[in-house]
Order: structure tokens, then C-alpha cells, then sequence
């Protein structure tokens, strides 16, 4: 209910249960039940039963649909989160994958029970490969995280069946908290490389730190300040030179489909965030999936199973010795797949080209409108997006999280905040290629509004958001007393 | 193109804002030779009816669980899933936000996952839930990565029952932290309860129990919880919580984490994913545990809100020490479980498993009755069982796919120990009339 | 977007269009298109195109997404709307309409293809009929008006088929006003028949009107004021008595299902609103269906084609000589019959009965909870709605209209207001059975301290509602100066 | 049960409230020997799994437009629907809204109306459009009785090329007004214009055409209304808006109402209901027209907002005296075309109609060159045709549905005088594969 007291719809589901209300509908047993209950010994079964919500169908449906009003998603606003790639959702993704044939197969149907799932993966994985100029793709990384998870085991594996003892990962300081967590998390101490005013790669810093204990370079393309890192190829070079493999950080790919390629950029592995370039929704969080490219020498150490092809059909390859191993039960998230499939059929090649060279439009767009307001936190020409800097606005007493605040009651999302961590009071900003210029430019009117309202009257900045359901929260209070499940007012 | 808007007069007066010449100058930086000078070698694009086609002719090349009668399980189960989360999911408050950074405009998420925290709290008997995790497999992995964190201990000790699949994904992720993964034994269907307390000790990070487990067998989990105890290990069970309605909650059984896969409440099937990891732990262990948590507190004026706490656990905060590296999650599937277990609700998810229960020894009992089939293990199982054959179960399985029956999982690809058995499956959606076919073909299939 | 300033909000569709822009996607054609343009006669082509608006896909699903927010719908609020039976529309039934079976199932393809629609229909009119105590039924018409036109375009026929001619319809003062354009329309005087204070049937007008030129009576049951008229048996038998067929307006069905039945009262026509009753979807304003249920002396006057049955299958049968003729080109709104069909199989006969129950105990439960506030129009117990007046209120300048549009603000949707046309300052509460006591509660509440504030604060009151994306509008400005479609500014 | 929230416990408690014992209690206005003393005879109730079975086994005895090729018309085409439109219906906000009585909390469905309106003015070229009437036939039903209500006339002609299915409505409509119809006559496929000026004079209210017509052939739109407004009488001219985007306005041709079926704007084919009933007239007949009406005013504060208007036309306050019976529209089918039309666009709607009539054109070809088989009238057609065969048209339609083709209409029972014909639709979402495969079956056929 957008309009009414929505503030007084404060209810959790748990505060609509009454017991004996029902909202399902289960058949009668057509076997006896009793037998089954007995043969369970007493010990197994649960001594009292779970306290779940007893709700009505129309409780549930809107108690759901009120507290969705209480969000904005991309179908309701401009969102320009930046590193995350907000664009358009297609709906007819959604009806792909909602096809029984995909919606309800099993993963441990016989293959030759699936050959669409298994041609559709094949197919998805042999257009990303071409997409990024790699080799080959694995689907079976479920997001970004765990596609970096699963580059970095290769690269391990790589070097150790070379007999290599590499050590260490270099990482800009620039970097998405992934990037770092996910080479940890493989084993590698982490080693941080200064990036330098523009946020490009400090080349000395990282020569100073390349050597024979290095496994890897790791760095976002475009880096996360919307810019092209031009040495990149250079920077490549220079690793390979230490026998270091290079690893881009594929979310920001939007900014690049068509126009040049992580492969041919030098690089050995390559993340996609089908969540983000790829149109799978983001879901409030979640699910994506991570497909990991890699270039042919890698290919020993992919992920098991291996969608493959032989004459009578696509088969799931699990003779794979030298497999890093699995990272999800089965094959990837098949669901998701099929939604970026779409996109990509929809697409086509020139679709996908004009994609990047639209979201690199809307995003010089929005920087050049406001950096006569806002301080640009790295020169331009941007890619899909830029970066900028409330730290004029600071002075005045207005931080980038207020600016945030205050464009949620203006109709919009708010742009990233407070990352790259490089720059100060970042605001990061990511049109995406599927906002039209009315947007933007109601955008940066906004955006201009706020910084003018800074420099005469930041006061109803600091009470911002008013219009939202809730306004701001005690943070320090959830941290403190972390209070992290209902229970009933006793 | 429909997804494209700025028009090519947009685009002219963008360009004249910004100050250059055309899209190229704004790619100046990209360096040449890495140029690509041809279109992409992909399929040509298709018009939105032509893709339409094209993806039904795909589908219809699958054996579903709506054209075929499906006994598969293994993980991944055939659950009645009611009209109304698909409904709400799609509203595209819900589908098309974001991770909750900016929580005054996004309670509609934070709320629901609060919802699902407190659920699975409830439904596992642990104090604390996260958001959730991709998938039951990699929470298993997480589990046993935070159980050395906490434990500072170097190995993990993995029930014989624990899905293959699983321990595959365990064995990648702590790779990494050099961790040990050593096996419970399970000779019977179950855990070897003695033998297990010979394997567990003072370097043992955690037990990891599966019940029911991989061969629908329920296990002890209080016993294992005595052991691993008693040798300062952490206990950690893998369920499945579709079935806690019946089955004990594992929280009440000793268990420090609980982690499983939630497809069951209310996910697609979908060819594997994307699914549902749950994880589930005891207070005391909430600030080693990976992934969002989502706490009240209050707003500005005093009003209830929520928002996402306990950040400096996380990858975006504490970077290369984060608990975990997760980041994007399944919230979305989440969001399916927590409809699900409000629509199901108290009496619902008790019911179900009573059917499915009834539905499955239904089941055993028809199929271990065809001559040359019988019941590979003497144990109590839920709604899942293992059945040896007289004859390989993959061309048993491949002959009844013909004939419209997704017989089982033949457990040879998995586990070469059983090469002859045949994993089983029976939700509260097969009728008896399907059981009743099944074992009439399985008759013929093995005679 | 609920919670920004939705005030800004104020766009139509041609008001985002820009040149150029798409939203769709056509294949290109695979046959010559010139050939076909030039067989055109110039003349029959158009000459300037359609101004349709040109946005994206992006703008249209946010766009609407945004619009529907401006609603108020009973998936996200309470929705007392007397006479409209505002119920729960179950999920299920929008799956069901949309198998492809049904939805894409053609209205002329050979019966032998359709043998699955039209078992539906056959067996939705067997219970239908067996609901309403009827004989036959026709699923014709496309809403209750259409089911009123049909009912006694039936009766006339049946008149004049016994060579009678009869001019009058009767119909009470209290009935909803497509009886009366319903009955005009079928070539009928209507003649009001007076309510007495209770909202009865004045016997003695009713007798008095009585007469070998009456053709029908025409009574809503439960009527409009909620109430089970006692005497309607000895009504019909009257009539009878007379030559006089007898009319049950069934929109009020909610009420008597498993508990009395038309048939069984006397009647013998009485249509249906599956948009009532039976749970399809009001979809702001429409589509519904209104079948129409006739005793077996009316049969052979039914809309052809009648759904029929015989050995190999289902079939229209078109050899109707005496048929009133067809209401729509097909053969009703085959959409609805599945969502109602769906529902009546969900639910059962106990569940029927069950529906009734609790949407009668509801009514009664609001009339009791607020009849020390609210004048109750008509003594109780009431059927499954109530028409309290806001008499008392309007001394205090307070009218029904003021009260509807405080309760927008409190979170409600509003009763009907100013029907039936024989209570003053009505206010008509249809709880519905699908509303959970706490919801009843909450609205009672709300209708409680407006019901004080009129006393007190009765300023606030005429402010409302201040929540909405729009405040009271000016009706004179919009009849006066009709505004009836978007033209450009100029 | 899962829509029924009282529990006994509420109801007891209600009860109470009420002052009552029992529900019972609540009923005794209900006369005793009215009262039903068993359960409705209906069948038992179903779990919606088991009704979700059900009603696709009902589902696949139907051949649709997905599971079989359509070359269906007469009234009903297989127009593509992009996917859009079905998620933005299906937003409860707009599923569950009544009419839009409460403008402050009904702007969704207001301002759609007034764009749908908006549309469909624009398309048709004429003043004002309702907010939609159930269907085309009854649309044209409802501009008979008008034209009467305007003219004072008696007397309607319908060119022989109206829909006979939409005659049949008329018929039934305009019994009680007394009015006569008359034919327009038609003999070669379109009116006779000499023999059609004979037949309208001074009685005559309306003359009603239909272009394309039923056979599928153009009519001279302009030349009718010449002799229609040379007569004193209105031009209703029933017209397929989806054809609209690439033939010539009517509105611009002379007619003074344009009706028709907008089911192909979006709207599913659904085995003929519910659709969209267009209709649109000059602004001078706005008080008599049928229908609601959404105009745009402003609120209090002066901002622009949406409310129903001239509603004293309407049944529920002029009652019997109102310009239709009309309560209930179609209004979700009208949001239907409204997002539609948004979607294909100035564009898309072109582009539409010139696939069709491409596809159609090229179909015309293929089939009557398959030898006995000839096109009926030598006329122009858009998207539809009628062709002579030489076998009997119900025949050949029974035999190519076995294959998978629904072939057209066999005239016959619709219309004798053509019971040697079938009338053949081809719409953008035919191939050309699609018109080849049914070119060689009908040649099969009637060889
Ligand atoms: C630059 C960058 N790298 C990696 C990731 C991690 O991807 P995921 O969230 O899919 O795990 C993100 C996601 O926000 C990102 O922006
Ligand atoms: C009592 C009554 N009769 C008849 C009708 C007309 O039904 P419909 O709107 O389906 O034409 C209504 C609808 O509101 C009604 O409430």
C-alpha cells in the first residue's frame, strides 16, 4: 500500500498467525500413513512441533505484496547502484525458465533425459568463452565470489602441477572485497598494490611485489572507477613474465561485450557475473551465478563436471583428474543460465556491442553533468561508470551517505557508497545502458538539487529519508544487541 | 532494440554534453591491438517469438517431473511447491532489488529475510540463521571452514553418510586452509558409532552427520553429538529442512551447526540450481558465521526497522579476513522458502513429511517385494531409501526413463561401493497409482 | 514506488515517448513483404501513422509496475465493497487460465480439438446449476448485466412463446441499477416496487402491481441492504400465481451457497457474477462472467450455442429454433470458467457452505462491532453484508463520501457509498469470508475513530485523504469540461 | 481451508461479540422448507496438486495455437503477446481493484483507462473511446441501439460482410428496442454499393460494415459513408484495431463509430472470452455512448488526476433510462491492449499488420495453387482470405487437425451460402515453413 499510513504496516508474519489457520492445501493419503509414522523410532521424530506461522492464503499473499511495496527494485526505479549493473530484467527470461522442461528437471535425471539442459549449458558456455576471448567456460560457479574462488583454485592447481610453490596474490587496493576474500579463502596470502591518483595500477608498486612466491594478479577491467586501466596489456605482460597469472575481475564486463575481450587482453581467467552483465535479476541479493573462463592451459583444472559433446549427444564429463573438485551439489545455477542464454539470443552480437557502447554513453553522460557539483574521483572518459567524491560536500556537513538518503526521497535508489574504498565519500554511479536520457537527467537534476541544498540547507538532507517506511536506522544498535530472529511478546 | 532506449538523436545530444565526437572517443583508453575488430562469432539474434520456439523445443527435449513420474532425490526433491510463491517472488519490488545496502528502501527484503532467519531457527532448533548460502553443499563447506575457525582444529571428519556431492564441494573449499577430511565410517547405512569415536579427536575441527542420510537412513545425531563433544569437536548436520516438521529439530540433538539444502521449501527443481543453502548455528558462533544476517532495531522516530548487521564479518568489510568471501547470495530463494514455510505454516510441514513418509514405505515396501529387489540397508529411513537390484541399475534406470519413470539415482556414478543399488525418492506428490506403475515396470525391468 | 514523493509521479505512457524508441521485437520476415503492401489498394492504407507512444521495455514494465502502485487492491488491502464481494482471488486460478491448453486455445477450432474446454464448461454449468438449484444453465453471458439481458430476453420469449404479451417488469426500488437498464433494454417498463423501512418488499405495492401485463419480477437475494427478504417464497408463489416469472439477481450468491438454493425459493432465472461468488479477478473493472441459470421451462430459449454432450463427446449445439440468440461472438468468457471452475473444485460443497457461513458471520460481526457508532439500516442479523448509514454523521457535516475517503487513509479501502439508493448516506460493508477476524477488527477500528473524529475533529475528515497519489478530485471540472484523452501539448 | 482465515476460535469469539449461539442463529430469516438439508451434490474437493493435474489432462485434449499450427480467424487471432504484458497484469494492485469508484486510491487503473482511451482514439481516428465493452459483437450491438437512441431511426443495415457471429449478437440486442435489421448485400465478397444505396433511406439509423469483413476482403470504407451520411444515418464501422496500424483510420473514412474486437491487441485467444469490445465515436454522440469513461480533472491541491465521468449516462444512476446496461467491462483486457499498444508502439504496430498481411499474402498464394483449390473473391485482403475447395472444408479441417494444423474455418455452419469455402487467418507469428507444410497437407487433402 504505497499511499496509505504505510508506517503502520509493521507487521512480521509471525504477528498474523492464529492457531489452526491454514494456508495450504494438501491431498488425503492414498497409502496408510500410520505404518510409515511408526517404523520412525520415537527419538527421531520432533518432540514439539516448529512454531511457523498458522496464516490464510490471502494473509500470505498480502502480507508479501505490502511488504514488496516496501522496496524499490529496477522495475519500480532508476538504481543506479554502481559495480553492480542494475539494467533491465527482461520478463521473457522469466517465462524461459519457467518452462516445465527447465523449471521442474531433475539434476540427476539420465543425461539422455536432459539433453536441453545439457545443449543449452554447452552452448551458454562455448558463446561466453567467445565473448571473453577464452577458451573454455565452467557454469558452475554460483556468483562472482565463487567464480573467483574457483579461478584462483585453478591457477593453484596450475602452478602446483608445474611443481610450483607460489605463495602469495596481488590484488589492487581498489578491489572489490571479493577479489581478496576469495584468494584467502583458496589459500594465498593476499598482498594489497597501491593504485594511483587516477586508481590505475601503481606500476612500480606492483613490479616492487612481482616474483617467483607470486600466483597471480587479480585486477577489475574496467577497474572500479569506471575506467579503462590503458597498461593493462602491459601489466599482463609484465606477470607473465614472473610466470604470474592474470586474472580479471569480470563485473564490469557491460562496459566491454563486443568491444575488446579479456583473452585478448592477456588475460588467463576471467569471472562473468551473469547477475550483472547477463540480466539474470539480482533477486534482493541473490541468486546469480559466476561462470569462470579460462584459456587453454587451464583447462586440465576446471570444475567437475565438464558439460561436454559426442556424437550421440551433450554429457556431463566427470573424468577429470586434475578438476579442482565441485562448488555447488550439481551443475551451476541452471536457472539462471537459461535466463542469460536468453538475453544472449536476444541480443546477438551488434545487440551486445550496442549495449556496452550505450552504458558507456549514459555513464560520461551523468559524470559530465555533474562534475561542475560533485568532484570527479579519476578524469575521464569513464566506462559504464563513474566515480565521484561528496568530499566537497563533506565540508558543508553533508556525507555521501546523506546524499544517498536524500535521493531515496527524490524517487531514486542511491549509487554505491563509500566504495572503491580508495576514494573518499565515493559515490559510485552506473546508469547502465537501459536508462533512457529522461532518467538520467532527472537523476542528475536531482543529484544537482542535493548539492545545491548542501550549500544552502542540509538540514532536511540530515532528515532525510522522510518518505521511505522507514527512516534512518540505529546501526549501532543492531550491531550491539544483534537481534536476529522474532519471538513472540511474552 | 526493445532493451535499449536512447535513440540516435538521445545519443547525439549526449554526446555534444559530453564534449566529444562519437562512442569511439570514449573508448580511447582501450588499447588497440586488444581491439576487437569483428562482430562477436555469435547466433544470429533472435525476435522474441522466434526465441520462444526455440527454448520450448530445448525444454521439451527434457524429462521433467511434470511429463515424467519422478522418484529422483539425492539432494534435490520433488516437493509440491503452492501457486502463490511464484506470484509474489516475481513482483519486481522483490525480484529486481538489490542486497539491502540502503535499508529504507528495501524493508520489503530485509523483513522477508528476518522472516527466514527466525523460521529456520525455529525449523533446525539453533539460535541464529543466516541470509542463506548458494546451496546445501558449499554451507556444508562453510560449516567446516567456521568450525576450524572456531575450533582452530585441522580436520573434519565426514560421516560416510554425507551426499558424495557434498564432500566433493567440502573437499575444494578447504583446500585452501589445508584442512584434513577424514571419513566416518558407515558400513551398514549408518555411522559405525565406535568406529567414529576412534576417528574423532583432538584435531577434529567438527563431526559432519548427514540424516537423513545420503541412503535415506536416519542416523543417531545425539550419539554423534556425544562424541564429537566429548572430544571438543563441533557437531555439524546436514538436514534437509523440508523434513524437520517430523523429523527432530537438530538443535535439540546437540547439533553447534546445521546446514542442508532448502530446496524442498518451495525451489524449482531447475536442473540444480540456483537452490538453497541453509545454515544455522548456535548463538556463541554468530560473529565467525559467513554470510548477511539481518537484525531489528529502530529508526529515527522509535519505529521497528531492519536492517543488515554484524557487516565486519564480511568480505566488503574485512576483505581478506571476512568469514567467508559470499557476497551475492540466494536471496530470492530465500524469499520462496519463507512463503513456503508461511503458506505450509505449523500444521503444513508437518504433514508433508508425514506424506512423504507414508508415500516412500509405501514405496519400499511395493518395490522390495519384486523378486531379485530388496532393501539395501536394515534402517529406519524418512522419505528416501536404497534398494539393491538384480540387474544394473543404470539400464534399469535408462529403460524406465522410456517409459515416462525417473526410476532413481543409480548409485554407481557416485559411489562405486553400491554399483547395485538404486536410490529411491518418493515425495508427498506421487500417487499411489505411480508407485504402483513403478513397481510394475521395475518388475519387468529386472525380470 | 510507494514510499518517494509519488506526487512527482505524474506521467502517461506518450509523455515518456521518444522518437525511434522500441519496446518490441518482430522476426523479420521470411517471405516477401513488398507484394503484399502493393496489393493494398492506396486508399485502404493509412495515411499518417498512429500516434502510439515510443518507449522501451524498460519503460513500459515501470511505468505500469509504478501505476498499479497507485492502486488499492485486495491483494494489498482490505476492500469492504458492498455488493462486489471483494474476495480473495486465489493464485491457482490464475495458473490454471493460463495453461496453454486454455489460453491459447482457438474458439473456432473443430470440437474434436477442444474436447477439454468443453468438458470444462459442460461440467462448471452441471454445477452451477446444481449450486443454484436450476435446471440448466447457459455460460454465455460476460457479466451480470449480460446474465440480466439474457434472463429476460428468456422470459419474454417464453411470454410470447405461450402467445401471451406482457409490457411490465417489476423490480424493487432497492435493486441495483442494471436491473432496471437490464429490463429497459429486453424492451420492458420497469415498474418500482416500494421497500419498507426494513428494505422488504412492500407486499402490498408488490400485490398492487400485479397484473397479466406483468412479464417478471425481479428481486436481488440476500437484497441489497444484506437482508434475507422471509417472505420471498410466498413472493414467487404471488407471482406465479399471476403468470409472473420470477427474477433472483445471484450477485448477492455469496451468501446461501449449500444453505438455500434459487430453485428451491422459486425462482426461476437467476444469474451468476463468477467475478463475485466465484473468485475471478475484478481486474479494475473486468472482465467477469455472469452465467445465467433458468428452470427447465425456459430451456429451450436459452443463448446458443448450448455446450451438449453426446457419445463421442462434447459439443455446441446450435439447433436452438426458440433461442433468445447469442450475447457475445463465442461462447462466453471461457477465461473466467476456468478460474471458476477451478475454485468450485478446490473448494468442494463443504466448502462452499463453509464460504457462506463465514461470510455471513463476518457481516454480522462488523454490523455488531459498529453499530453503536453507525446507524444500521436495517435491522439484523444481516446475510453477508450490512448498509450502515452515516446519517448521525452527516448532521455533523461528516457524509458517507467522508468517511469512505478517511478510511483510504487509515489503510481501507472504502465500503459503497450511496447504494442501495433508498438508505440515506449508505455505507454498505461487504466484509467477504476470505478476511480473518483481526482484519475485521482493524477496519472496525478505524471506522470507529472516524466515527469520534466526526465528533470532534471533523476538519481532518474533510482533508482526506492527504495519502493518496492524488487528493479529492473536482468531478464537476471533469463532466463539465470532459478531458477524455491525451492530446501533446502544443 | 486455505481461503477460510476463522478459526473455531475466532468464531466463538464472534459469535459472542454477535450475541448469537451458532452461525445458525444468523440464518433463521432463511424460510425452513428452502433450506437445503444435504451437501451440494458436488464433486469432492481437490488438493491443488491433484487440481493442477486435473486440469492439464483437460488442457491437453485441447488443440492450441502452441500445440498445433493456426490458420484460425473469423473474429479471433493468434497475434503474438510479448511477455510484458502478462507480469504487469498479473500485479494484484491491478488484478484485484474493482472499478474505479475511489479515485484517490484507483489512479493505477484510471490513468490506464485514459491512456487505453487515448489509444484507441488515436488508432481508430476518431474523438472519444469508452473504457471497453465485453466484446466485439456486443460492442456493435451496443452502437446499433446508439445510432437509434441518436437518429430516432429504426432501422440498422448490416453489410452481408459483418461477422455473421456478431449479427447474431446484434439480433439479440436490438430485439427489445424493435429495431430491423436489413443486409446490406454482398455478393462478390464486398457490398454492392449501387445495390446498398437502394436499401439505406430514412429509416435507416445506422449502416454497419465490417472491413476487412468476415471473408476477409476491404470494403470501401468511404464510399459507404457517403451514402450512409447521404441518408440521414450514422456509419458504424466494425474494424479489427490491430489492423490499424497499416490501414486507413476509419474515423478518417467518415464513420461515426467504430467498434470491434481488440483480443488481438494482447489479449489471450482464450477459446473466445474474455476479449475486448472497442468502441469509439465522435465526440458530439459522448453523452450517449455506452460505457465508462475516464476523464482527467484536478485534485484539491490542483494537480492533475483521473476520474470516472459523465457517469449519468450509466446504469447506476440512470438506471433504466441509461445509455447501456453495461457495469462490468473488460477493463484488465483493455490494460491488456493498453500495454500492448505501448509495447509495439508507433512502430511495432506497423510492422505488425505488414508481417501479417505479408504472411497472408503469401499463404493466399501457396494454397490456391494447390490444384482445385482457388481464392473465393477476387478481392483485396489483409491478413485473411477465403478460399473455395474443392472437397468438403469440414472434412479437410478434421484431417489436417490429426496433423497438427488447424486449417481455417469451414464456412458452412456459420454461413451456407459458402459451404464449399474455408476461411483462412495468417497472422506475424506464421512461417513460411509453417504455410509450406500446411500448402502440402491441404494438397493431400484434397487431392
Ligand atoms: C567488482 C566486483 N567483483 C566481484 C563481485 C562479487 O560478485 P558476487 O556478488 O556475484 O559474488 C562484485 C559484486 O558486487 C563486484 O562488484
Ligand atoms: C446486485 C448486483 N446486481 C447486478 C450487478 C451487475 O453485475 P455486473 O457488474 O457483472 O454486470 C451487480 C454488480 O455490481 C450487483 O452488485
Amino acid at each position: 500500500m504505497p499511499y496509505d499510513n504505510q508506517r503502520a504496516y509493521d507487521r512480521l508474519v509471525f504477528e498474523l498467525s492464529s492457531p489452526g489457520r491454514l494456508a495450504f492445501s494438501l491431498p488425503e493419503s492414498d497409502v496408510p500413513v500410520e505404518p510409515a509414522l511408526n517404523a520412525l523410532p520415537a527419538k527421531y521424530r520432533r518432540a514439539t512441533p516448529a512454531a511457523l506461522p498458522e496464516v490464510s492464503e490471502l494473509d500470505v499473499v498480502r502480507h508479501y505484496s505490502r511488504l514488496s511495496q516496501m522496496n524499490y527494485g529496477v522495475d519500480t526505479h532508476f538504481y543506479p547502484l554502481g559495480s553492480c549493473t542494475m539494467k533491465y530484467n527482461p520478463k521473457i527470461n522469466e517465462d524461459a525458465a519457467r518452462i516445465a522442461g527447465f523449471a521442474r528437471l531433475h539434476p540427476l535425471a539420465p543425461e539422455a533425459a536432459a539433453q536441453g539442459a545439457l545443449q543449452l549449458m554447452y552452448d551458454l558456455g562455448k558463446m561466453l568463452a567467445e565473448i571473453a576471448g577464452m577458451d573454455a567456460v565452467s557454469l558452475q560457479p554460483a556468483a562472482g565470489a565463487q567464480g573467483e574462488l574457483a579461478g584462483v583454485l585453478m591457477i593453484r592447481a596450475y602452478h602446483e602441477a608445474r611443481g610450483e610453490k607460489r605463495t602469495k596474490v596481488l590484488i589492487p587496493d581498489s578491489a572489490h572485497g571479493t577479489n581478496p576474500a576469495s584468494t584467502a579463502l583458496a589459500g594465498y596470502e593476499v598482498i594489497e598494490v597501491k593504485s594511483d591518483a587516477e586508481g590505475q595500477v601503481d606500476l612500480a608498486d606492483l613490479e616492487r611485489h612481482l616474483g617467483p612466491d607470486v600466483a597471480a594478479f587479480m585486477i577489475t577491467v574496467p577497474n572500479t572507477l569506471g575506467n579503462f586501466e590503458p597498461r593493462v596489456m602491459e601489466i599482463a605482460e609484465r606477470c607473465h613474465a614472473h610466470g604470474v597469472q592474470v586474472y580479471m575481475d569480470g563485473a564490469n564486463l557491460n562496459a566491454i561485450l563486443g568491444i575488446t575481450r579479456p583473452g585478448d587482453l592477456g588475460f588467463d581467467v576471467c569471472h562473468f557475473n551473469l547477475h550483472k552483465t547477463f540480466t539474470t535479476p539480482h533477486g534482493g541479493g541473490g541468486p546469480g551465478a559466476g561462470p569462470v573462463g579460462i584459456k587453454s592451459h587451464l583447462e586440465p583444472f576446471l570444475p567437475a563436471p565438464v558439460v561436454a559433446k559426442k556424437d550421440d549427444g551433450y554429457f556431463l564429463d566427470w573424468k577429470r583428474p586434475q578438476s579442482i573438485g565441485k562448488l555447488q551439489a550439481f551443475w551451476g545455477n541452471f536457472g539462471m543460465h537459461v535466463r542469460a542464454y536468453t538475453y544472449i539470443r536476444t541480443m546477438g552480437a551488434d545487440g551486445l556491442r550496442a549495449v556496452s557502447d550505450n552504458a558507456v554513453l549514459n555513464a560520461n553522460y551523468v559524470m559530465k553533468r555533474l562534475e561542475a557539483y560533485y568532484d570527479v574521483a579519476a578524469p575521464g572518459p569513464c566506462m559504464h561508470e563513474c566515480v565521484l567524491s561528496a568530499r566537497k560536500q563533506k565540508k558543508l556537513g553533508v556525507t555521501a551517505m546523506d546524499v544517498a538518503k536524500r535521493l531515496l526521497d527524490l524517487g531514486f535508489y542511491a549509487p554505491s557508497t563509500y566504495f572503491p574504498l580508495i576514494v573518499e565519500e565515493a559515490l559510485m554511479i552506473e546508469p547502465t545502458e537501459t536508462e533512457s536520457k529522461e532518467t538520467l537527467d532527472a537523476f542528475c537534476e536531482a543529484m544537482i538539487r542535493i548539492a545545491r541544498e548542501a550549500e544552502t540547507d542540509s538540514r532536511g538532507i540530515h532528515e532525510a529519508p522522510v518518505t521511505t517506511p522507514v527512516r534512518r536506522l540505529d546501526q549501532t544498535k543492531a550491531a550491539r544487541e544483534p537481534n536476529l530472529r522474532w519471538r513472540p511478546r511474552s | 532494440m526493445r532493451y535499449l532506449p536512447n535513440t540516435a538523436q538521445n545519443q547525439r545530444a549526449m554526446l555534444e554534453t559530453i564534449g566529444v565526437r562519437g562512442i569511439e572517443d570514449l573508448l580511447v583508453r582501450i588499447p588497440a591491438k586488444a581491439r576487437l575488430s569483428r562482430p562477436l562469432a555469435l547466433p544470429s539474434a533472435l525476435a522474441e517469438s522466434e526465441l520462444v520456439r526455440h527454448l520450448r523445443a530445448l525444454a521439451a527435449r527434457n524429462a521433467d517431473a511434470e511429463s515424467a513420474v519422478c522418484f529422483l532425490g539425492g539432494g534435490a526433491y520433488d516437493h509440491y511447491v503452492p501457486s502463490p510463491i511464484n506470484h509474489l517472488i516475481l513482483r519486481g519490488e522483490f525480484f529486481t532489488a538489490y542486497t539491502p545496502y540502503q535499508p529504507e528502501a528495501s524493508q520489503g527484503t530485509l523483513r522477508t529475510i528476518y522472516e527466514y532467519q527466525t523460521m529456520i531457527a525455529e525449523l533446525t532448533g539453533m539460535d541464529v540463521a543466516n541470509a542463506s548460502i548458494y546451496d546445501g553443499a558449499s554451507s556444508l563447506a562453510e560449516a567446516a571452514l567456521m568450525a576450524h575457525a572456531v575450533t582452530s582444529r585441522t580436520e573434519i571428519v565426514l560421516g560416510g553418510g554425507v551426499n558424495p556431492l557434498y564432500r566433493r564441494v567440502v573437499e575444494t573449499y578447504v583446500d585452501g586452509a589445508g584442512l584434513r577430511l577424514r571419513e566416518g565410517p558407515t558400513p551398514e547405512g549408518v555411522l559405525d558409532l565406535d568406529a567414529v569415536r576412534r576417528v574423532v579427536g583432538g584435531k577434529t575441527a567438527a563431526l559432519v552427520v548427514q540424516s537423513p542420510n545420503f541412503y535415506g537412513c536416519l542416523e543417531d545425531v545425539a550419539a554423534a553429538a556425544e562424541i564429537a563433544h566429548a572430544a571438543g569437536a563441533l557437531l555439524v548436520i546436514v538436514s534437509d529442512p523440508v523434513n524437520l516438521g517430523v523429523l527432530e529439530a537438530p538443535g535439540r540433538q546437540g547439533a553447534d551447526i546445521v546446514v542442508g539444502e532448502g530446496q524442498g521449501l518451495g525451489v524449482p527443481l531447475s536442473f540444480g540450481g540456483p537452490y538453497l543453502g541453509v545454515f544455522a548455528a548456535k548463538q556463541e558462533f554468530v560473529r565467525r558465521m559467513p554470510g548477511r544476517l539481518v537484525g531489528a532495531t529502530v529508526d529515527l522516530d522509535g519505529a521497528r526497522g531492519f536492517a543488515l548487521t554484524l557487516q565486519t564479518r564480511e568480505q566488503h568489510i574485512r576483505r581478506a579476513k571476512a568469514t567467508s568471501n559470499i557476497c551475492t547470495n540466494v536471496a530470492l530463494c530465500a524469499l520462496m522458502a519463507t512463503i513456503y514455510l508461511a503458506t505450509l505454516g505449523k500444521q503444513g510441514l508437518v504433514r508433508v513429511g508425514e506424506l512423504s513418509a507414508a508415500k516412500a514405505h509405501y514405496a519400499a515396501e511395493r518395490l522390495a517385494a519384486v523378486p531379485g529387489v530388496s532393501l539395501r540397508f536394515a534402517q529406519p529411513f524418512f522419505k528416501e531409501f536404497t534398494l539393491k537390484l538384480p540387474k544394473s541399475p543404470e539400464r534399469v534406470v535408462a529403460r524406465l526413463a522410456k517409459q515416462g519413470i525417473l526410476a532413481g539415482l543409480a548409485l554407481k556414478a557416485l559411489d562405486k561401493k553400491h554399483a547395485d543399488c538404486l536410490l529411491v525418492a518418493v515425495t508427498e506428490q506421487r500417487t499411489k497409482d505411480e508407485i504402483d506403475v513403478f513397481a510394475d515396470a521395475l518388475a519387468k525391468a529386472v525380470a
